[in-house]
C-alpha cells in the first residue's frame, strides 16, 4: 500500500499553493544586503592611505599592485608616499578581505557591489582612477566603527540583551550617502586609541591619528 | 575510448585508458598556453536599420534569451551557488532557464562554475564541442576565470578561456 | 529460458548530473548487478596542500573554505584548532562559543544538502531539495551577516574569530531557529518514514561496524554502522565540553540509517545552538596575535574536528617560518570513499547513485 | 570523556616487548619504527588486545629534503586512546615502504595519494596508480624540490 505517501506528497503541493513565495524577484527587487557583505568595488581613501603596501603584502594572491613615487630624500616619520599605481586585479580576487584586515590606517574597505560581469579580461582590473572616482559605499567588514556601536561591549547573552523584533541594520552601505574619509576612521574608537605609528593624515590640520592595532 | 579488455581486476585493465587520457591532458597543456580571445562582434549600422532582418533577429533572439537552457557544469563551490540560483529563493526559472540539462546536446549555455583542473580540461573541451550552435559560455567566479585562489598551482588551468572561448 | 549476459564496463562521470561534483567511477556490470568498481578522482585536485606551504598561517584560512564547500565554517575551525595547538594558545571563551555555534549552523546546512540530494537521487527532484535549500538559504544569510560571504566564509582566525557577531545577528538567529523548527518538521514529516524512501533504502548496502572501522570510515557513515564515535564527544574541542547533546547511532547499518542519522544530527545541532545562545558571555572574540604567525620550529600539531562528513584533521608541521612546512589535510570524504567497493559490489545499478549519496562525498574535499 | 593520547615512550615500550627489532626510538609524541618492520608493527598494533588500534586516522609523508618521514595516526575506538608512530626513509629515489593496506583498508587511498604526490612507493598495495594527477605527470608535486 503505497498510496499514503503519495497523498502526503500531493498535500505538500496544496499547502504551498497558498503560501507566500520565497523567491526574490531579483532585478526589480533585491535581497537585503548585509553591511558586512564583502563585495567588489573596493573603497579606497587616498587621504588615509600612506602607501605602506600592507594590503599588497598580505594579499594571498598578490593581486594588488602598488607603485609609489620614488622620492629623493628619505620620507620622515609621519609622512606618506604619493601613490601612482594602485591596481586590483579583480579577475583573480576572491574577496577574502585580508587586505582590509591588514590595512592599519583604515584606508581600504571592501565594497558592496556584486554585479560585475565582463566580456573581456582587460576590463577586470580596478585602477587607481576608478578607485579615486568611485562612490564610496564601504562595507563594514573588519571595520567595526561603521557598525555603529563602538564603545559598547559585545552583547553577551545573545538576543535577550537587545530589543526583540525589529532589527534594522544601523548602517546600510547601499542606502546611505557615500562616506568621506573623515567619517570612516577608527580614531574615535576606544579599542584603538593606542598610537602605533605616528601618521599625519592631513598636512593642514596635522592631526595625529591612532592607527589600527594589528 | 577503448573498452577495457583482458583479465585481472578492473583497475589493472584500465591502465591503457588512463595512459591515453594522461596523454590527452599533456597534449592539451602543450597547445593551450594562451587564452583564446573572443572577438566582440559589432552589428554594423546599416544592418541595424534593416527592418525585416532586425525584427526576425529580435524575435529569434528574444526566443533564445528567454529560454536559455544551461548545461549544468558545476565543478566546485560555485556549483552550489549555481544550484541555489535554481532553487526557490533566486529561482532562475523566472528567466526561462529552469531546465538545467544533463546533456550538452540539449543546451546552449555552459556555465563553468568552479576551478578547472588540467585533468578536467579534456572533458570540458569535449562537452563544449558537443554543444549545438549557437552556444555561449559563462565563466562563473574567479577560479574559472583565472585560477583565482589556485593561480599558480601545478594542476589548475589559469582561466577556462585557455581551453574554450568564453563569452562572459 | 535464461538470457545470456556478459559483463560490461561503464564509465560514469566525471561530469554527471548525479555524482556529487566531478566524481568519476568505472563500473563493471553483469546485467544489473555491479561486479567491479574503480573510482577515479583528481578532477578537482587543486594542490591545496602545496599552496598552503606558500602562504602564511592566516592566509591558508581562505584555502580551507574551499575544501568542503558545503561546510566551510567547520573547515576553518579545524584549521584554526590545528594552528592554535601548534602555537600553544587557547582562544577566549566567547570565540569558542561563536565557533561552536557557527559550526553547528554549518553542519545543519551541510546535512540539509546531504539529505536533499540523497532524496533527489532517489528520483524526487523538487520538493525535498527545495525544502533543503530554502532552509539553507536562511543559514547562509546568517553567515553573510556574520562575515560578509555565503560560502567562502573565512570567518575564523587562529586565536578566535575575525570579529564578534553584529548586534542584529542574534535576533535573526532567534527568528531562524523559530522558523527552522517548522520548516524542518515539514521536511521530516514528508521524508522520515516515507514508504517509498523506506522501500528504496532499507536493507540496501549495509556496512557492518568491523568493516567500517577497518576502512577508517568516520562521521555519520560510521555512526550509521552502529559505532558510537563522535569526536565532539570523545575529544571535545571549543565549547563542546560545555554543551549537552546525544549521538544518534544506526542499528541497521544501511542507506536509510545513514540518512536517518543525518536527520537526527540536525536536531542535536539545534540543541547545541540553543545551549550556546544560553551560555555565551560577553568578552573578546579574538586573541591578540600578530598578523604573521611564527610557531616554534620542529613543532607539529594534529587538529581534528568532527566535520559534517566525518573526522576532518589538519596535520601541520612548522619549521619556524611564516608558512606551514607541511599541511596535510585528512579529509573525511576521501577516506569514507574507501568503502565504495563494499557499498556497491553486489548491489543493483539503481542503488548505485543512492548509495553514493548516502556516504555524502564532496569532491572539493576528496581531491583537494 | 577525552581520548587519551599515548606518549611516544609508552608506545615504543609496548612495541619493544613483542617486536624488539622494529623500534628505533621515540620522541615526545611518537614512536619511531624501522621502515622494513612497518607491516609487522601494524599487525601487532591492531591485533594486540592491550593496544587495539583498529582505526587508522591518517597517513602522512613529510619531505625534509634529506629524508622523508611517514607518520601514522592511530586510534582505538574501544579503549578510547590514540597514538602516533613514525618511520624515516633516507634518500630521494626509489623509496618504498611495506603497505598496510591488508591491515587497515582505510590506508588504500592515502597510500596512493602519498605515492602520487610524494613519491613513496608502497609495496604490497594492489593498485598503485596515480590518484590525483593524471598518468604521464612528471614528478611528485608535494616534494620540496618540485618547481
Amino acid at each position: 500500500m503505497y498510496g499514503f505517501a503519495m497523498v502526503k506528497g500531493l498535500l505538500v503541493t496544496l499547502k504551498n499553493l497558498t503560501r507566500k513565495p520565497f523567491t526574490i524577484q531579483y532585478p526589480e527587487e533585491r535581497a537585503r544586503q548585509h553591511p558586512r557583505f564583502r563585495g567588489e568595488e573596493f573603497v579606497w581613501y587616498e587621504e588615509r592611505c600612506t602607501g605602506c603596501a600592507s594590503c599588497a603584502k598580505y594579499c594571498p594572491l598578490g593581486i594588488i599592485k602598488i607603485v609609489t613615487s620614488p622620492s629623493e630624500s628619505a620620507i620622515p616619520q609621519g609622512d606618506k608616499y604619493r601613490l601612482e599605481v594602485f591596481d586590483i586585479e579583480l579577475q583573480r580576487c576572491m574577496f577574502c578581505g585580508l587586505c582590509v584586515e591588514a590595512c592599519p590606517y583604515d584606508a581600504l574597505f571592501m565594497g558592496s557591489g556584486f554585479e560585475q560581469g565582463q566580456y573581456s579580461r582587460k576590463n577586470m582590473v580596478i585602477t587607481i582612477d576608478q578607485l579615486r572616482n568611485a562612490e564610496k559605499h564601504p562595507s563594514t567588514w573588519f571595520r567595526p566603527q561603521l557598525e555603529g556601536y563602538e564603545g559598547e561591549p559585545s552583547s553577551g547573552r545573545g538576543s535577550r540583551s537587545i530589543a526583540q523584533g525589529d532589527s534594522r541594520f544601523t548602517y546600510d552601505p547601499r542606502g546611505g550617502p557615500p562616506l568621506g574619509w573623515r567619517e570612516v576612521g577608527r580614531e574615535g574608537w576606544r579599542w584603538h586609541q593606542r598610537e602605533k605609528a605616528g601618521m599625519r593624515l592631513d598636512t593642514e590640520s596635522a592631526e595625529q591619528a591612532g592607527a589600527g592595532d594589528e | 575510448m577503448q573498452l577495457p579488455t583482458g583479465n585481472g581486476p578492473l583497475h589493472e585493465r584500465t591502465w591503457g585508458i588512463d595512459r591515453e587520457e594522461g596523454q590527452m591532458v599533456n597534449d592539451l597543456i602543450s597547445i593551450s598556453s594562451e587564452p583564446i580571445e573572443v572577438p566582440f562582434i559589432e552589428v554594423p549600422d546599416d544592418l541595424k536599420s534593416n527592418l525585416l532582418v532586425t525584427s526576425v533577429d529580435a524575435l529569434v533572439n528574444w526566443g533564445r534569451k528567454s529560454a536559455l537552457w544551461p548545461v549544468s557544469f558545476g565543478l566546485a563551490c560555485c556549483a552550489f551557488e549555481m544550484m541555489a540560483t535554481a532553487m526557490g529563493r533566486f529561482d532562475i526559472a523566472r528567466f526561462g532557464m529552469e531546465a538545467f540539462r544533463a546533456s550538452p546536446r540539449q543546451a546552449d549555455l555552459m556555465i563553468v562554475a568552479g576551478t578547472v583542473t588540467w585533468k578536467m580540461a579534456p572533458p570540458i573541451r569535449r562537452i563544449y564541442d558537443q554543444m549545438a550552435d549557437p552556444k555561449w559560455v559563462i565563466s562563473m567566479g574567479v577560479c574559472a576565470t583565472s585560477g583565482g585562489p589556485y593561480f599558480g598551482s601545478y594542476s589548475v588551468v589559469p582561466g577556462v578561456d585557455h581551453i574554450i572561448p568564453v563569452d562572459v | 529460458m535464461t538470457i545470456r549476459t556478459e559483463p560490461m564496463t561503464v564509465n560514469v562521470g566525471p561530469q554527471h548530473p548525479s555524482t556529487h561534483g566531478v566524481f568519476r567511477v568505472r563500473i563493471t556490470f553483469d546485467g544489473e548487478d555491479i561486479v567491479e568498481v574503480e573510482p577515479v578522482f583528481g578532477y578537482l585536485h587543486r594542490g591545496t596542500e602545496k599552496l598552503a606551504e606558500e602562504r602564511n598561517y592566516v592566509q591558508v584560512v581562505t584555502l580551507t573554505d574551499r575544501l568542503d564547500y558545503t561546510s566551510s565554517m567547520i573547515n576553518n575551525q579545524a584549521y584554526c584548532i590545528a594552528v592554535e595547538r601548534l602555537l600553544g594558545v587557547e582562544p577566549p571563551p566567547r570565540a569558542k562559543y561563536l565557533r561552536t555555534l557557527t559550526a553547528e549552523l554549518q553542519r545543519i546546512a551541510a546535512h540539509l544538502i546531504a539529505v536533499g540530494f540523497f532524496v533527489q537521487e532517489l528520483g524526487a527532484f523538487g520538493t525535498p531539495l527545495m525544502y533543503a535549500f530554502r532552509s539553507r538559504e536562511r543559514i547562509l544569510e546568517l553567515f553573510e551577516m556574520l562575515c560578509g560571504a555565503r560560502i567562502t566564509v573565512s570567518y575564523m582566525r587562529p586565536g578566535g574569530v575575525f570579529a564578534d557577531a553584529p548586534r542584529e545577528f542574534w535576533p535573526a538567529l532567534d527568528r531562524f531557529l523559530e522558523d527552522f523548527e517548522v520548516e524542518f518538521a515539514e521536511m521530516e514529516q514528508l521524508l522520515l518514514e516515507n514508504e517509498i524512501l523506506m522501500i528504496r533504502t532499507r536493507g540496501v548496502s549495509p556496512i557492518p561496524p568491523e568493516v567500517a572501522v577497518n576502512n577508517s570510515v568516520s562521521g555519520p557513515v560510521l555512526r550509521a554502522s552502529g559505532v558510537n564515535w563522535d569526536w565532539r564527544k570523545q575529544d571535545p574541542y571549543d565549547a563542546y565540553d560545555q554543551v549537552e547533546f546525544d549521538v544518534p547511532v544506526g542499528s541497521h547499518w544501511d542507506n536509510y540509517d545513514r540518512f536517518w542519522v543525518r536527520i537526527q544530527e540536525v536536531h542535536q545541532s539545534l540543541r547545541i545552538i540553543r545551549q550556546c545562545i544560553e551560555q555565551i558571555e560577553p568578552g573578546p572574540a579574538r586573541l591578540e596575535l600578530p598578523l604573521v604567525l611564527r610557531p616554534d620550529p620542529g613543532r607539529e600539531a594534529y587538529g581534528r574536528v568532527e566535520a559534517s562528513k566525518g573526522e576532518l584533521a589538519f596535520y601541520l608541521v612548522s619549521d619556524g617560518g611564516i608558512a606551514p612546512y607541511r599541511c596535510k589535510i585528512r579529509s573525511p570524504s576521501l577516506i569514507n570513499l574507501t568503502i565504495i567497493e563494499e557499498l556497491l559490489v553486489g548491489w543493483k545499478l539503481a542503488d548505485m547513485i543512492v548509495s553514493l549519496g548516502s556516504i555524502d562525498i564532496n569532491m572539493g574535499e576528496v581531491d583537494r | 570523556m577525552a581520548v587519551r593520547e599515548w606518549a611516544g615512550q609508552e608506545l615504543s615500550e609496548a612495541l619493544r616487548r613483542e617486536l624488539p627489532e622494529a623500534v628505533e626510538g621515540f620522541d615526545e609524541t611518537a614512536a619511531w619504527v624501522n621502515p622494513s618492520q612497518v607491516g609487522a608493527a601494524a599487525i601487532f598494533l591492531r591485533d594486540e588486545p592491550s593496544l587495539d588500534f583498529r582505526f587508522l586516522n591518517s597517513i602522512t609523508a613529510i619531505d625534509y629534503v634529506e629524508y622523508f618521514d611517514v607518520v601514522y595516526h592511530l586510534t582505538s575506538l574501544k579503549q578510547q586512546w590514540c597514538a602516533v608512530f613514525k618511520t624515516r626513509l633516507y634518500g630521494r629515489q626509489d623509496l618504498s615502504l611495506p603497505s598496510v593496506y591488508q591491515v587497515w583498508k582505510g590506508a588504500d587511498y592515502q597510500e596512493r595519494e602519498i605515492w602520487d604526490l610524494m613519491g613513496v612507493y608502497f609495496e604490497g598495495h594492489p593498485n598503485m596508480k596515480r590518484i590525483m594527477l593524471w598518468e604521464g605527470f612528471e614528478g611528485h608535486p608535494l616534494r620540496k624540490d618540485f618547481l
